[in-house]
């Protein structure tokens, strides 16, 4: 029995890529007739996406996933190159990821497709979002250096064709520009990286990488290291090498950003993990601390970033720069312990990495799905205009809550379960060596604390302005709940938030064949108490902790008994009147009254005014008093430090230097002539 | 039955019966057939050479080995789809006055001529013939070029005939030397100046003489074949020819010149046996790239643009072809073909966008050429891809089996400049034509738009490319590894 | 190791109840020592009985979720306080969750309490939210930090373990560890219950309240969960000072009646001592400006890390 | 076989020659009236075919004579013939002044002949008759190629192209003794006869666009 159902989910695999195949074609076939197109595309993406999901997990859960071997997709005459896949675990956890992704995102885009009827080719929509699907799919299962490049490349190119999908604004051209270069930048690190391994094996199988690390000159080692980190940092955006990840994502469609960001930067995790835990071997102890420091940094600058914004789209596509730093620290984490040699430590570590890698793609996923929703229905991305939409669209508005306060890490839901297994393998760490780098883990612990909290902070902003109070513009005003479809896709994320928040011990399982591949440990048993309930935090006896969302839940609503008691003896009588918000007198509260997003962050960016280097321009126009103006302008900025300091005069250098270069070709024939002259004088006088 | 004969006369006849025939259509069907023919006759051409080694007719005086079976069948897939290509393109031009009925016939005349003296190149047994017959090719496109009669494509034509004849005499210097070097006493001048006969003497050649030689022969032909900083020329001329031409010139020509050089370079190499021939290629090829990438990068004019990239690929397969380890110089060929396949589908997606917008300046074209243009722009969106080195195009595969090559050998620092001048050149060009094929419209485009004008040509090209990419028919592989082994000497 | 429903009651029942009178408690004494009569310590049960009784007005502006965080705010506090051991070790909840999670709880309730205050479309409300988001973010690092220090010394991030092991034999009442962490955590304390200098709980309309902005829309029932909940919260914060620094008398496992009443009594004493130093702060000092708050915070900030670095030294 | 005396003499005769279109050369270098550079082209050339009479001769190498025959008829006669046409044409006779004064161009031709002697040393084992006439021939290129850089009008630049082909022709006699193979020599000269109409359309058609032949007009195509 089991062995058929492994057979059959291992069938599946490929049967969803075709499917994702099949959903391109499709696109394309029916370029003129967009309600067809959207259909099938789209259908065929979720079908695909279906089978992704059962394979994989499926694989995960008996643990078949450990013994698959690679086989060929179909052979190819170039030589180096081989189309070969193996989904071992990582691959099948990450194949998991995007195929969920996947599912929920075609369901959404089959209602937000709607938007483009008319206006742009749905078929081009589709076809790319399925070519991107397919691409990243293989991305995590490619057994092959060369293949595994191709399906990046293929990745980065249909990325880049569905954030510049909307091309008409100059903004979303120069946002996919940009990604793209920057993304290749990184690809042609790895390829150098992936060239380094193939000098030192002879071949690019997967296979030949495993533990190869520990075969190679330190030196090597270390360049491979590096180049991989760069490379898969760009597309994880890694700070500093993120500029591109608030540009692009907001311009996109936003079911694409929703699989930008919640599986497009994961890549850049995949990579990272199956290189340093596969390829690498035993890391030394700058690898870990390296890691570590940069995902701190991440963290924190992100979430900062995104308090500043008050586009709504660009304020989640920061989130994701933070969310990517939360996940490096458990990477970078698992390095040190690796290099310390306390494998389950490690284990632990490494789950509470990917165990946020899944819960980041599901929540920010819905987050951009929420997004786009309202974007759909306001046809703006800035906050200031928005407001009040709680009450006009009340599903995507539970739905975003939900999503928000799982991004904020706060019980009972996924957020906070990885957040919590961060902490407990970081406070774990402090014991793991006597060096004074040990005050590392509670520092970067205390950093992940500080990042909670402004998050939790952003996005009390961006639910309260966007969501609640009064409307600030007429396309708030007039806004609209979204087509149910769209709603179903933000539902099932919304259930896999809920359902990996509150059953983390059922989710763990998942981990084993995982962590058994990379670091040669299970866990989910020890991570396991009083049957199921409770998630322990500790894999030696010289430590405990424990936690139970689901039994905080329980309790929390059998406690409401309390309330409601009190309600039956005292306020029985009690009466509820509706009226306006009291307005010291004034003749009633506008719009203009209420609190901006601006505002709100105002104290951040007071305390943090040296990273932020905030101006702020005000124009007041008055009659007699400057204290009765009648109409104020208030402009204000903050400076993203990066790019201002770093990228642009780099790109302006550049800019430069080429254009000195063009006094070379300036058009004087003479000037040729003594060109090839002088090349022949030097050229003989070498050869004598 | 003669087999390279007919390849040769094939276009001569073309041509000569275009000076003849009345209508235009019907020397655009001369010139379609004439190159097919060539096509079925190189396809036969690579099954002989796999059976028979080396293919030789009129006592040696023609000889095809792997290495010029493989270039005839670039010649001739470049030539068919430009002459595919260049029938309706002289109809817009006809209509709209650019050229004069006279002026196009001169075109249909002297592309097949073109063609015929490149097949010449590749097929002469004789070093010396060799040399005229560059030339040759070197004069019957400055008239291409020069087609327009605009002061601009003078001035190019000028530049490019000037440049070029001198460093012709220059590589006569070089092929001077190396008949000196080889019939020092022999009665019989000819059969010792051909190929095989040199091959099979070149180790008791004089080395001084040969390494003079080569300079000469490496300055020379360099120039033609546009490596930099001898490649002044090669902007100029294929941004002011007709894109038909332009086709030609960045799609074989060079490769053409770089065959000739690359006899030099075999061998300088079979007789010096050092790498002496080698650091030239090595040293020039990676200066090519490294230049091309700071002019694409500000590069205003779309055509100049493309013979900028042409130029990086070209230093891309010098360099491949000098790391000389078999795996590097049949990249190297590999590059060869898929460039050939892709360069002149960018070229004919220019003319048309020239034709439409009467311009090639960006500032004039662009943005939003996809509104007017759309099937021209996704082909040309597609040639692109393939040109700056993404999956699933052949040239991302040729290019990593290059590096990988070069890796494999050892040769570390090469392979990673080859990256990162391969990085440069891929971010000119993208944000170069995102800013002109994409976008809004800003002012109301022409009426009378070209939609489908060449689209024939380019799927041609492009279907070819997409089905080399993923999948190389065996003989065809055969010949380019006999090829590499024929540069690489047999390894 | 299994939920004791009894202890979960009890322990309840002491939160519901010792909250107010705690509050209160404060209030009056401080009234003392500015020499007014202030109201009596019992006065908020009062309150809150009357708010409960009271008709609602709820803004037109206001959508479900100005009804529902009253709710969140409640709860989170009551069950953060189950995972705090009060009377007796373990505490009711101590296997839910432990000290992450409390801190967790009331990060939600805050969440929700921030949303309530926005929800009406009042600039107070908004006002209010942001300056509580602003100020719990700075003082959450150094509140984690401070208790890292006494979470990595006791193995252990379950507050009952970790009073356990301070009560155990390595415990001195000098332990530098414990008293820079103390003292920074008493800061915080200062700065989450709403307390001068940082805020000002006797303000009900003013530029530079922060948490009656939050509440300035709410009334009858839901007014008296938020009150009530603000006071749990208080009760809890403070018990978790008082009971993981200074463990004397805290019952084992099991104990009998009179045990639990003596360690109530310490627990009450604790309490106490931990309020009258709250009280002298509150009167000795004047409100600080905004900006000035995060120096404060900072301070506490490097205090945690003095504690920290002092475990590394002792280690 | 003729006696060595003989073949001293006609060594001496070709060294003798060979130094007459050296001398020649640089009197096209100080030479700016369009016609008398022409001429002194015709003569080069002139020399140069009397060098290959004199080889042939010596060599009885019959096709040799094709060689001094064709470039009699080529470039003694028809190319000189045709650009006479051409200047009258395009009625242009003086060359503007040089981008180097003639001081410096000499000098710099002195350094040029010192590298074509410094080059071509190691080959005078090489030559069969006179000496150094290799040597002679890399000046004649290198200074032809430095009269290309010189010189701003189209036709000189024309001429300077010849003299480089000259150069390397004398080249070919003086290294080889049978001259280049019959079919090479006939491909090499209706190239050049070729290239040199090609450039004369080119210059024609210059002329009507630019109304000039100052080649450093040509400077529109840039970067």
């Amino acid at each position: 029995m089991s062995y058929t159902m492994d057979a059959l989910s291992s069938t599946l695999l490929p049967v969803g890529l075709m499917g994702y195949v099949a959903g391109a074609v499709a696109g394309l076939l029916f370029l003129r007739r967009e309600r067809l197109a959207n259909l099938f595309s789209f259908g065929c993406a979720a079908l695909a996406a279906l089978c992704g999901v059962f394979s994989c997990a499926h694989a995960l859960a008996t643990g078949a996933a450990g013994a698959r071997q690679s086989f060929e997709l179909f052979p190819s005459l170039i030589p180096y190159v081989r189309f070969s896949i193996r989904p071992d675990a990582l691959g099948c956890f990450f194949g998991m990821i995007v195929s969920l992704l996947g599912l929920a995102l075609s369901i959404y885009s089959l209602g937000y497709a709607r938007g483009y009827y008319g206006r742009k080719s749905v078929g081009v929509l589709g076809a790319f979002f399925n070519l991107l699907l397919l691409a990243t799919t293989l991305v995590f299962l490619a057994d092959h250096a060369l293949f595994f490049l191709i399906a990046w490349e293929i990745m980065a190119l249909s990325a880049y064709c569905l954030v510049s999908f909307e091309h008409e604004r100059e903004e979303t051209r120069n946002a996919g520009v940009l990604f793209f270069v920057m993304s290749h930048i990184g690809t042609g690190c790895l390829i150098l990286g992936f060239l380094l391994l193939f000098q030192a094996s002879g071949s690019y199988d997967f296979d030949s990488f495993h533990a190869l690390g520990d075969k190679m000159p330190a030196s090597q080692r270390n360049a491979v290291f590096l180049l991989f980190l760069f490379g898969f940092g760009v597309k994880a955006g890694m700070v500093p090498l993120h500029i591109w990840l608030p540009a692009a994502h907001p311009v996109a469609p936003s079911n694409v950003s929703a699989l930008m960001s919640g599986v497009l930067i994961k890549t850049g995790i995949y990579g990272i993990t199956r290189v340093c835990f596969d390829f690498l071997g035993t890391p030394p102890n700058w690898w870990g601390v390296t890691v570590l420091t940069l995902g701190t940094i991440s963290a924190v600058l992100g979430v900062l970033f995104a308090l500043m914004e008050h586009d709504l789209k660009r304020l989640l596509a920061y989130h994701s720069i933070e969310n990517i730093g939360i996940i490096l620290m458990g990477l970078g984490a698992t390095l040190m312990f690796l290099h310390t040699g306390h494998p389950a430590l490690a284990s632990l570590a490494l789950i509470a990495g990917l165990y946020h890698t899944i819960n980041h793609a599901v929540f920010k996923a819905l987050l951009f799905l929420g997004a786009g929703a309202v974007l759909h229905a306001t046809h703006t991305r800035n906050m200031e205009e928005m407001g009040g939409l709680a009450k006009r669209m009340p599903w995507t508005a539970l739905f975003f809550l939900v999503g928000a306060v799982a991004i904020s890490a706060l019980p009972p839901l996924n957020g906070f379960i990885s957040e919590w297994l961060t902490y407990q393998s970081l406070l774990q760490g402090f014991g793991t060596t006597t060096s004074l780098i040990r005050l590392m883990f509670p520092l970067s612990g205390v950093m992940l604390a500080l990042t909670g909290a402004l998050a939790a902070a952003c996005f009390v902003k961006a639910f309260g302005i966007t969501f609640l109070a009064q409307p600030r513009s007429d396309h708030a005003r007039h806004a609209h709940e979204a087509p149910f479809t769209m709603l179903l896709g933000q539902g099932v994320l919304t259930a896999a938030c809920v359902f990996l928040g509150l059953f983390p011990t059922v989710f763990l399982k998942v981990f084993d064949p995982l962590t058994h591949q990379l670091t040669g440990q299970q866990l989910s048993q020890q991570l396991t108490v009083t049957n199921g309930l409770v998630l322990a935090g500790n894999v030696s006896t010289t430590w405990s902790g424990t936690v139970s969302t689901l039994g905080i839940l329980l309790i929390g609503l059998s406690l409401l008994t309390v309330p409601f008691a009190l309600w039956l003896f005292l306020a029985r009588s009690a009466r509820t009147r509706i009226a306006p918000t009291w307005d010291c007198g004034l003749r009633g509260l506008t719009p203009h009254m209420e609190y901006t997003a601006t505002g709100f962050s105002k104290p951040i960016r007071m305390i943090f005014k040296t990273l932020f280097r905030p101006r702020r321009e005000v124009q007041r126009e008055y009659d007699f008093l400057p204290y009765f103006a009648t109409t104020i302008r208030f402009e204000s900025h903050v400076e993203e430090v990066f790019l201002t300091r770093l990228y642009r005069p780099l790109n302006e250098w550049v800019l430069r230097v080429s254009r000195r270069l063009r006094a070379l070709q300036a058009g004087s024939i003479q000037a040729y002539l003594s060109y090839i002259f002088v090349t022949l004088l030097a050229l003989l006088l070498f050869a004598l | 039955m003669p087999l390279l004969t007919p390849i040769l006369a094939a276009p001569v006849l073309a041509g000569l019966l275009c000076l003849l025939v009345p209508s235009r259509r019907v020397m655009a069907v001369l010139g379609v057939l004439a190159f097919a023919t060539t096509l079925g006759l190189g396809i036969w051409l690579l099954h002989q050479v796999l059976a028979r080694g080396v293919v030789t007719e009129w006592s040696e005086f023609f000889s095809a080995d792997a290495l010029s079976a493989w270039m005839v069948l670039l010649i001739s897939v470049v030539s068919l789809a430009t002459s595919l290509y260049a029938g309706r393109y002289f109809r817009r031009d006809l209509a709209a006055g650019a050229l004069s009925p006279g002026r196009v016939r001169e075109f249909f005349v002297l592309t097949p001529l073109f063609g015929a003296g490149m097949f010449l190149v590749v097929l002469a047994n004789n070093l010396g013939v060799m040399w005229a017959a560059v030339e040759a090719t070197a004069l019957s496109s400055v008239l291409l070029v020069a087609l327009y009669n605009r002061r601009t494509s003078l001035e190019a034509a000028w530049k490019y005939v000037i440049l070029g004849s001198l460093g012709l005499a220059l590589a006569l210097l070089g092929t001077v030397f190396v008949y000196a070097a080889a019939c020092k006493d022999s009665p019989q001048p000819l059969p010792s100046f051909n190929w095989s006969h040199l091959m099979r003497v070149a180790d008791q050649l004089d080395p001084h003489l040969l390494k003079l030689a080569f300079v000469f022969a490496f300055v020379g032909y360099g120039t033609k074949a546009g490596l930099a900083p001898m490649h002044t020329w090669l902007p100029d001329a294929h941004s002011e020819a007709p894109s038909p031409t332009s086709a030609m010139l960045s799609g074989v020509s060079l490769k053409i010149a770089l065959y000739a050089l690359l006899r030099f370079h075999i061998l300088t190499t079979a007789c010096l046996d050092s790498g002496f021939s080698r650091h030239f290629l090595l040293g020039f090829g990676l200066f090519s790239m490294f230049l091309a990438a700071p002019f694409i990068l500000v590069q205003r004019n779309l055509k100049r643009m493309l013979a900028y990239s042409s130029l990086e690929h070209v230093g891309l397969i010098c360099t491949g072809i000098a790391m000389n380890t078999p795996v590097t110089i049949f990249g190297a060929l590999l590059h060869m073909g898929y460039h050939a396949l892709t360069k002149p589908v960018l070229f004919f997606a220019a003319g048309n966008i020239h034709q439409t917008f009467h311009s090639l300046d960006f500032r004039r074209i662009g943005p939003g050429v996809v509104k007017v243009l759309p099937v021209t722009v996704l082909w040309m969106g597609l040639a692109a891809v393939a040109a700056i080195g993404l999956p699933p195009f052949g040239l991302f595969l040729s290019e990593m089996t290059v590096i990988s090559g070069g890796f494999a050998a050892r040769q570390t620092t090469v392979s990673v400049l080859i990256v990162l001048a391969l990085l440069a050149s891929f971010c000119g060009i993208l944000q170069q034509l995102t800013r002109i094929l994409l976008g809004a419209r800003k002012r109301d485009h022409p009426s009378d738009a070209r939609r489908t004008d060449g689209v024939p040509a380019m799927t041609l090209l492009l279907v070819a490319l997409l089905v080399f990419s993923v999948w190389l028919p065996a003989p065809l592989l055969a010949l380019i590894r006999q090829a590499a082994d024929i540069i690489g000497g047999p390894q | 190791m299994n939920l004791d429903p009894l202890a979960i009651v009890l322990q309840t029942l002491l939160l519901l109840l010792l909250a107010p009178l705690l509050s209160g408690g404060i209030k009056n004494w401080k009234a003392k020592l500015q020499n007014r009569r202030g109201p009596r310590p019992w006065q908020v049960y009062f309150d809150l009985a009357k708010f409960l009784r009271k008709d609602m007005v709820i803004s037109e502006h206001a959508s479900w979720v100005f009804a529902f965080a009253p709710y969140v705010v409640f709860l989170t506090a009551l069950v953060a306080g189950l995972m705090v051991p009060m009377l007796n070790l373990p505490a009711p909840l101590s296997l839910f969750g432990g000290v992450l999670a409390v801190v967790g709880l009331l990060a939600l309730g805050r969440f929700f309490l921030a949303l309530g205050g926005l929800d009406p479309a009042s600039a107070f409300g908004g006002m209010g939210s942001s300056r509580e988001m602003t100020i719990s973010a700075i003082a959450e690092p150094a509140l984690m930090l401070g208790i890292f220090a006494v979470a990595i010394t006791a193995g252990s991030t379950d507050l009952s373990q970790i009073a356990q092991s301070t009560q155990g034999a390595t415990w001195k009442l000098l332990n530098p560890a414990h008293v820079l962490a103390f003292a920074a955590l008493f800061i915080v304390l200062l700065a989450e219950t709403g307390r001068i200098p940082v805020d000002n709980p006797a303000t009900h309309l003013e530029l530079t309240m922060i948490h009656e902005a939050m509440l300035l829309e709410y009334s009858g029932r839901y007014l008296a969960l938020m009150e009530w909940g603000a006071s749990i919260k208080q009760l809890v914060l403070m018990t978790l000072l008082v009971n993981v620094f200074f463990p004397v008398g805290l019952a084992g496992p099991q104990a009998s009646a009179a045990a639990l009443g003596l360690s109530l009594l310490a627990y009450l004493a604790k309490l106490l001592a931990l309020s009258a130093a709250v009280v002298v702060v509150e009167t000795t000092n004047a409100k600080l400006r905004l900006f000035r708050v995060p120096d404060l915070l900072s301070a506490s900030f490097v205090l945690a890390t003095l504690a920290l670095l002092s475990t590394f030294l002792f280690h | 076989m003729n006696p060595p005396a003989a073949t001293d003499i006609g060594s001496q005769i070709i060294t003798l020659m060979a130094a007459l279109m050296l001398v020649v050369q640089l009197l096209m270098i100080g030479q700016r009236r369009l016609l008398t550079s022409i001429r002194l082209f015709a003569i080069q050339s002139l020399l140069l075919a009397a060098i290959a009479a004199v080889v042939a001769f010596y060599h009885d190498a019959s096709h040799v004579y094709v060689v001094a025959v064709l470039t009699i008829v080529g470039k003694v006669i028809f190319l000189p013939w045709l650009l006479n046409r051409l200047v009258h044409r395009i009625q242009i006779h003086q060359e503007i002044e040089p981008l180097l004064n003639a001081p410096t161009s000499m000098l710099i031709c002195g350094g040029l002949t010192l590298l074509g002697y410094v080059v071509a040393r190691p080959f005078t084992s090489l030559e069969r008759l006179g000496n150094n006439t290799l040597a002679i021939a890399l000046t004649l290129l290198l200074t032809g190629f430095f009269l290309m850089i010189n010189r701003r009008k189209a036709l000189t630049q024309v001429l300077a192209l010849l003299t480089v082909e000259n150069g390397v022709m004398l080249a070919a006699v003086a290294l080889t003794t049978y001259g280049m193979p019959l079919v090479v020599e006939l491909g090499i000269f209706f190239d050049v006869l070729v290239a040199v109409m090609v450039l004369g359309i080119l210059v024609y058609r210059i002329r009507e666009n630019f109304a000039s032949m100052d080649t450093s007009k040509l400077n529109q195509l840039r970067g």
